[in-house]
């Protein structure tokens, strides 16, 4: 019934091969159309058109824009530490790759169907930060610094919320496969039950992927352009490209685990998995554009004095619902 | 592999023993509103000590004024500070006229209140944008834009231009505004009466908003009279203070409207959002009453002298601006020249009091009392 | 403007390296004309009338220009806004060569063209032009000009770079 | 009006009501500029600011540059304009202990008119470079070269030939 790619393919090096194709094809295009759509709708929210002119109702925007971002001059500065410079951005993009291949698209489909995918998605999602600290630390630029050992605090302390967030879950679904999780939530999606394990798992994810109200690392009016002040061309787009990528794999991460995956009327499982992904998308780029940006101590309070208490009293509150029922 | 360069972040040991660093927020950065520096003596993210450089916007006006006529120095006044092009454009012709004693009829009066008040809505309008911009906030710099763009509109109608208006000449202004123009802005008032409603929701009981900017940026009133603040700064702090009120030029004194001022002694960057804000509905009253009671008739006086020759001496004409109080120092020799105009400007004093009011604060708190105190750089460099 | 695009094949020629891909080449270029990310550098009023085209009635994103870049090594083309004062220009030097090519400048207002309102014998204070410090591919006038007349700056530059016109070459 | 105990300091010399309405401020005072510190105090002490401090090239006619400080208070407008002249050569006393404002102020007028301030924290130059030669605001400056390529040549080099053209 489930069928992952080393059966489909047999010999596990083809079914790499065939994943790293199909991961990278789907982040490649899922990258310019969020870009596109991002710009849309802001546009929208702001009362404006957003790209129109460069292909029908803009969509091929994105694509002019990688193509400049490819053909601008690769400026290495001279006062760069260039080993760490120009390993950055290939840290940070390099675990979203990894980490696309443990989604259960349908009940058939699944890349790799790891029995431990929460404890990957936890130790990947760590990594791009040392990806950003290498940028910012690399580019020996004082914004790029700043911005860097913001990330870093920002990431660690928004770590913990997120990992106490998962925790019921994986409690009540006594495994750490997203496939047993999803198929678990075939009568009810676990936001019903786990409201409060969802909204911090979706404050923390939005901490994670830096985005607005708390884009503190590159905070365009503080420090620049943040960690990435001394990127040009291809580099910075990679930057980019790893951002939106980062953010579907958190949406991805939240279906899986609160809206229950591909169940869903009517449709089948793999299109209702991505109306699920997308919409969460479309909410956490409305609170991109809606929210102005919560200064760095702020940030740090709100982790560990508000989601830090409130997810530990969630997770002792499912602890004893489990234990009676 | 290459030579290792220094790290960019030389650690200085200051005279306590911390490791500090020199940040320049540059003439080039985003949240400076203009072509400010700011050399930040930093440890960590709090601020130690401030060095603002100004001068990156140094145009010559005063060495101008010195070398044409005061005709000729009119198209400038309105380039000092272009958000409030009209009030400082308004405000020498005004100057000039108290000095050669020409009297200006009345429907002019009440033109350049719905004129000058417009400008002000505007100013406060883009302040309110940028300052949301500042903070992180990037929507409401677009709606305020766009509320900006329909003021812009009536302003373009009659003066024929968007920001460095010319419209003021001495004796009165050069176009006589008609029906349409009356109409509209009656319209825009009712209008942005809403809109304000709407940004009072959006921006100022936003949570983030008043975290980020309340208890930011207190002015103590000894800061605030050692730097000789002005304008909304100044009545933050709680002091009733308004050129318009105290030294009335025009007929402000005949329209009534109330000064907004802070609830507190010491006004954070909330109280001088609330007291810009309030300031708002207060210029809304004025154009309001100004276009119900516009009386009709001329618009230029009926004899200006050809040449302006002031009799010797020196004047000092002050006017209220969106900054604050704009002052006009003009020392006449007697000939058609001025032998000296300085212009006292509110953000000169309002960016010397950086000095003070940014040491001890995070470096988001900086950009954010750097964005309320509402600077424009050509009018601090001049 | 139609016969701009006809006469791309003599500039290619005029290029001369070594391998062409002129195919290629047109493709970058109409890539390029169609992202082009302004550098968030305003010196004076003309800043505030380019903060007007990025808003919402004028809405430079539409030609896909709307992202403004804070740090000179992401942006592609100076738009000068403003009157660059004698303090300023060592400082827009070093910006414009902290920008990767191929970029392009646009001198936006008077000042930026000889000095506008404040040019006159004895102008101790700013520099009477942009051209002095850096090549400027398009001048637009006013002061300060309104958007449209930005806005058309920007459309005279994609049609220049689609042209197949690298960047200003320096001089001196 | 605070003008009986002004006029009180030693260097005040003569102390003016002034016609408000055509002149735009309360009194004129004449004072010396050793005199300015125990004045600004005066002023600090009865809650006036310093509204703005320039310098008037007055060396053509009556050979002297002339110091207009101006104060005034924050709840009720009452304004006070003091003319210090001083000697060509001369430098002022500065009076940023008592308003810090003044320090800018100060800075300004010494790059304009190269007028000095002693006691002032920092004497350098506001608005214009810093290794800037000559001080535009007088009546007799003349810009060496106007339009210089702003990098062809050295700032310093090109100060030298400002400095000769000022003689």
């Amino acid at each position: 019934m489930k069928t992952d790619f080393i059966q489909l393919f047999g010999n596990p090096w083809l079914a790499i091969g065939a994943a790293a194709v199909i991961v990278m094809g789907y982040l490649t295009v899922n990258s310019l159309m969020l870009v596109w759509l991002e710009r849309k709708f802001s546009a929208r929210i702001q009362r404006r058109l957003g790209p129109t002119e460069v292909g029908p109702f803009g969509l091929l925007q994105t694509a002019a824009d990688m193509l400049k971002l490819i053909s601008k001059e690769l400026l290495t500065p001279a006062h760069v530490h260039r080993p760490l410079y120009l390993i950055a951005p290939i840290l940070v993009f390099a675990p979203i790759m990894a980490l696309c291949t443990l989604f259960p698209v349908s009940e058939h489909w699944v890349i790799y169907d790891y029995d431990l995918a929460v404890v990957l998605l936890l130790a990947f999602s760590g990594l791009n930060v040392i990806g950003i600290f290498a940028a910012g630390w690399g580019s020996n630029n004082k914004y790029a610094l700043l911005g860097a050992v913001r990330a870093v605090a920002q990431n660690i302390s928004y770590e913990i919320p997120l990992i106490l967030a998962i925790l019921p879950i994986v409690l009540m679904t006594r495994s750490l496969s997203f496939y047993e999780i999803t198929s678990a939530q075939a009568a009810f999606p676990f936001i019903v039950v786990q409201p409060l394990a969802a909204i911090i798992y979706l404050i923390a994810a939005t901490a994670e992927t830096n985005r607005a109200p708390f884009d503190i690392p590159e905070a365009e009016s503080e420090l620049v352009a943040g960690f990435h002040t001394e990127y040009s061309g291809m580099r910075f787009g990679l930057f980019f490209f790893a951002e939106f990528s980062n953010m579907v794999i958190v949406c991805a991460v939240a279906t899986v685990l609160f809206l229950g995956g591909w169940s869903g009327p009517l449709l089948p499982g793999f299109v209702w998995f991505f109306i699920k992904v997308y919409a969460l998308i479309l909410v956490m780029m409305w609170v991109r554009w809606t929210f102005p940006r919560l200064r760095f101590d702020q940030l740090m309070t709100f982790a560990w004095a508000v989601l830090v208490p409130l997810a530990l009293i969630n997770l002792l509150v499912t602890t004893v619902a489990i234990k009676l029922l | 592999m290459s030579s290792v360069p220094g790290p960019a972040m030389e650690l200085v040991r200051d005279d306590e023993d911390r490791e500090t660093y020199y940040l320049n927020m540059g003439p080039q950065h985003p949240s400076t509103h203009g072509v400010l520096r700011l050399r930040l003596h930093m440890e960590g993210e709090r601020i130690l000590s401030v060095f603002p450089v100004i001068g990156y916007g140094h145009r010559a006006h005063e060495k101008m004024a010195e070398n044409r006529d005061y005709l000729m120095f009119l198209p400038n006044t309105s380039r000092i500070d272009y958000l409030s092009g009209m009030i400082y454009n308004l405000g020498y012709c005004q100057a000039i006229e108290k000095i050669m004693g020409i009297e200006v009829p009345e429907r002019t009066e009440y033109i350049r209140i719905i004129v000058g008040e417009l400008n002000r809505i505007s100013s406060h309008l883009l302040w309110l944008g940028t300052y949301l911009l500042d903070l992180g906030g990037i929507t409401p710099f677009l709606y305020c834009f766009d509320d900006r763009e329909r003021i812009l509109d009536i302003l373009d109608s009659i003066s024929g231009s968007r920001l460095t208006y010319c419209y003021g000449r001495f004796g009165g202004v050069t176009m006589d505004v008609d029906d349409a123009f009356l109409e509209s802005t009656a319209a825009f008032c009712s209008y942005f009466h809403e809109r304000l409603d709407e940004y009072e929701d959006l921006v100022t009981d936003n949570v983030i908003f008043r975290q980020r900017t309340e208890g930011v940026g207190p002015f103590s009133a000894d800061l605030v009279q050692r730097f000789g603040l002005s304008g909304p700064c100044l009545r933050a702090t709680g002091t009733r203070r308004d050129v318009r009120k105290d030294e009335p030029y025009g007929i402000y004194d005949r329209l009534d409207f109330e000064v907004p001022v802070g609830k507190t002694t010491n006004g954070d960057c909330f109280d001088r959002h609330t007291v810009r804000m309030a300031e708002m509905v207060q210029s809304l009253h004025l154009i309001e009453q100004a276009v119900r009671d516009i009386p009709d008739g001329p618009v230029m006086a009926a004899k200006v002298p050809k040449k302006i020759k002031p009799p010797a001496g020196d004047y000092y004409f002050a006017v209220e601006s969106a900054r604050g109080h704009f002052g006009m120092y003009i020392y006449s020799d007697g000939t058609d020249t001025p032998f000296r105009i300085k212009l006292r400007t509110p953000s000169f004093a309002h960016v010397s009091a950086m000095t003070e009011a940014l040491v001890g604060t995070m470096l988001s708190d900086t950009i954010s009392i750097l964005g309320s105190i509402d600077i424009v750089i050509p009018e601090i460099d001049r | 403007m139609a016969e701009a695009h006809d006469n791309t094949e003599e500039l290619l020629e005029q290029l001369g390296p070594l391998v062409h891909l002129s195919k290629l080449e047109t493709l970058l270029n109409h890539a390029r004309a169609n992202s082009l990310w302004p550098l968030t550098f305003g010196l004076a009023c003309c800043a505030i009338e380019m903060m007007a085209v990025g808003a919402s009635r004028f809405d430079l994103d539409r030609i896909g220009a709307g992202v403004f870049r804070p740090s000179a090594r992401q942006a592609d083309v100076m738009i000068l806004a403003g009157t660059i004062s004698r303090k300023m220009a060592p400082v827009i030097q070093t910006l414009w060569d902290q920008m990767p090519a191929p970029k392009w400048a646009i001198a936006m207002g008077g000042c930026t063209i000889d000095g506008g309102p404040f040019k006159y014998p004895g102008q101790y204070a700013i520099v009477e032009g942009a051209d002095k410090i850096i090549p400027v591919d398009v001048y637009v006038p006013g002061c300060p000009p309104r958007p449209e007349a930005l806005f058309a700056g920007l459309l005279k530059l994609e049609e220049k770079i689609k042209a197949g016109r690298k960047g200003p070459e320096m001089v001196n | 009006m605070i003008t009986d105990e002004l006029s009180a300091v030693p260097g005040v010399s003569s102390t003016s009501e002034q016609d408000y309405a055509a002149k735009g401020y309360h009194c004129l005072h004449e004072a010396s500029p050793g005199s300015l510190p125990a004045l600004a105090a005066i002023f600090r002490q009865r809650g006036f600011h310093l509204e703005h401090l320039t310098c008037l090239d007055m060396r053509a006619d009556d050979d002297c540059m002339c110091l207009v400080y101006q104060f005034n208070r924050q709840d009720v407008p009452e304004r006070h304009v003091i003319h210090s002249r001083l000697a060509p050569g001369e430098a002022g006393t500065s009076i940023s202990e008592q308003f810090i404002g003044a320090d800018w102020y100060e800075r300004e007028v010494f790059d304009m008119f190269g007028v000095g301030f002693d006691g002032h924290p920092n004497l350098l130059r506001l608005l214009t470079d810093d290794d800037y030669i000559g001080h535009p605001l007088l009546k007799d400056f003349v810009d060496a070269d106007p339009q210089r390529d702003v990098f062809a040549v050295d700032a310093k080099k090109d100060g030298v030939a400002n400095e000769a053209a000022n003689e």
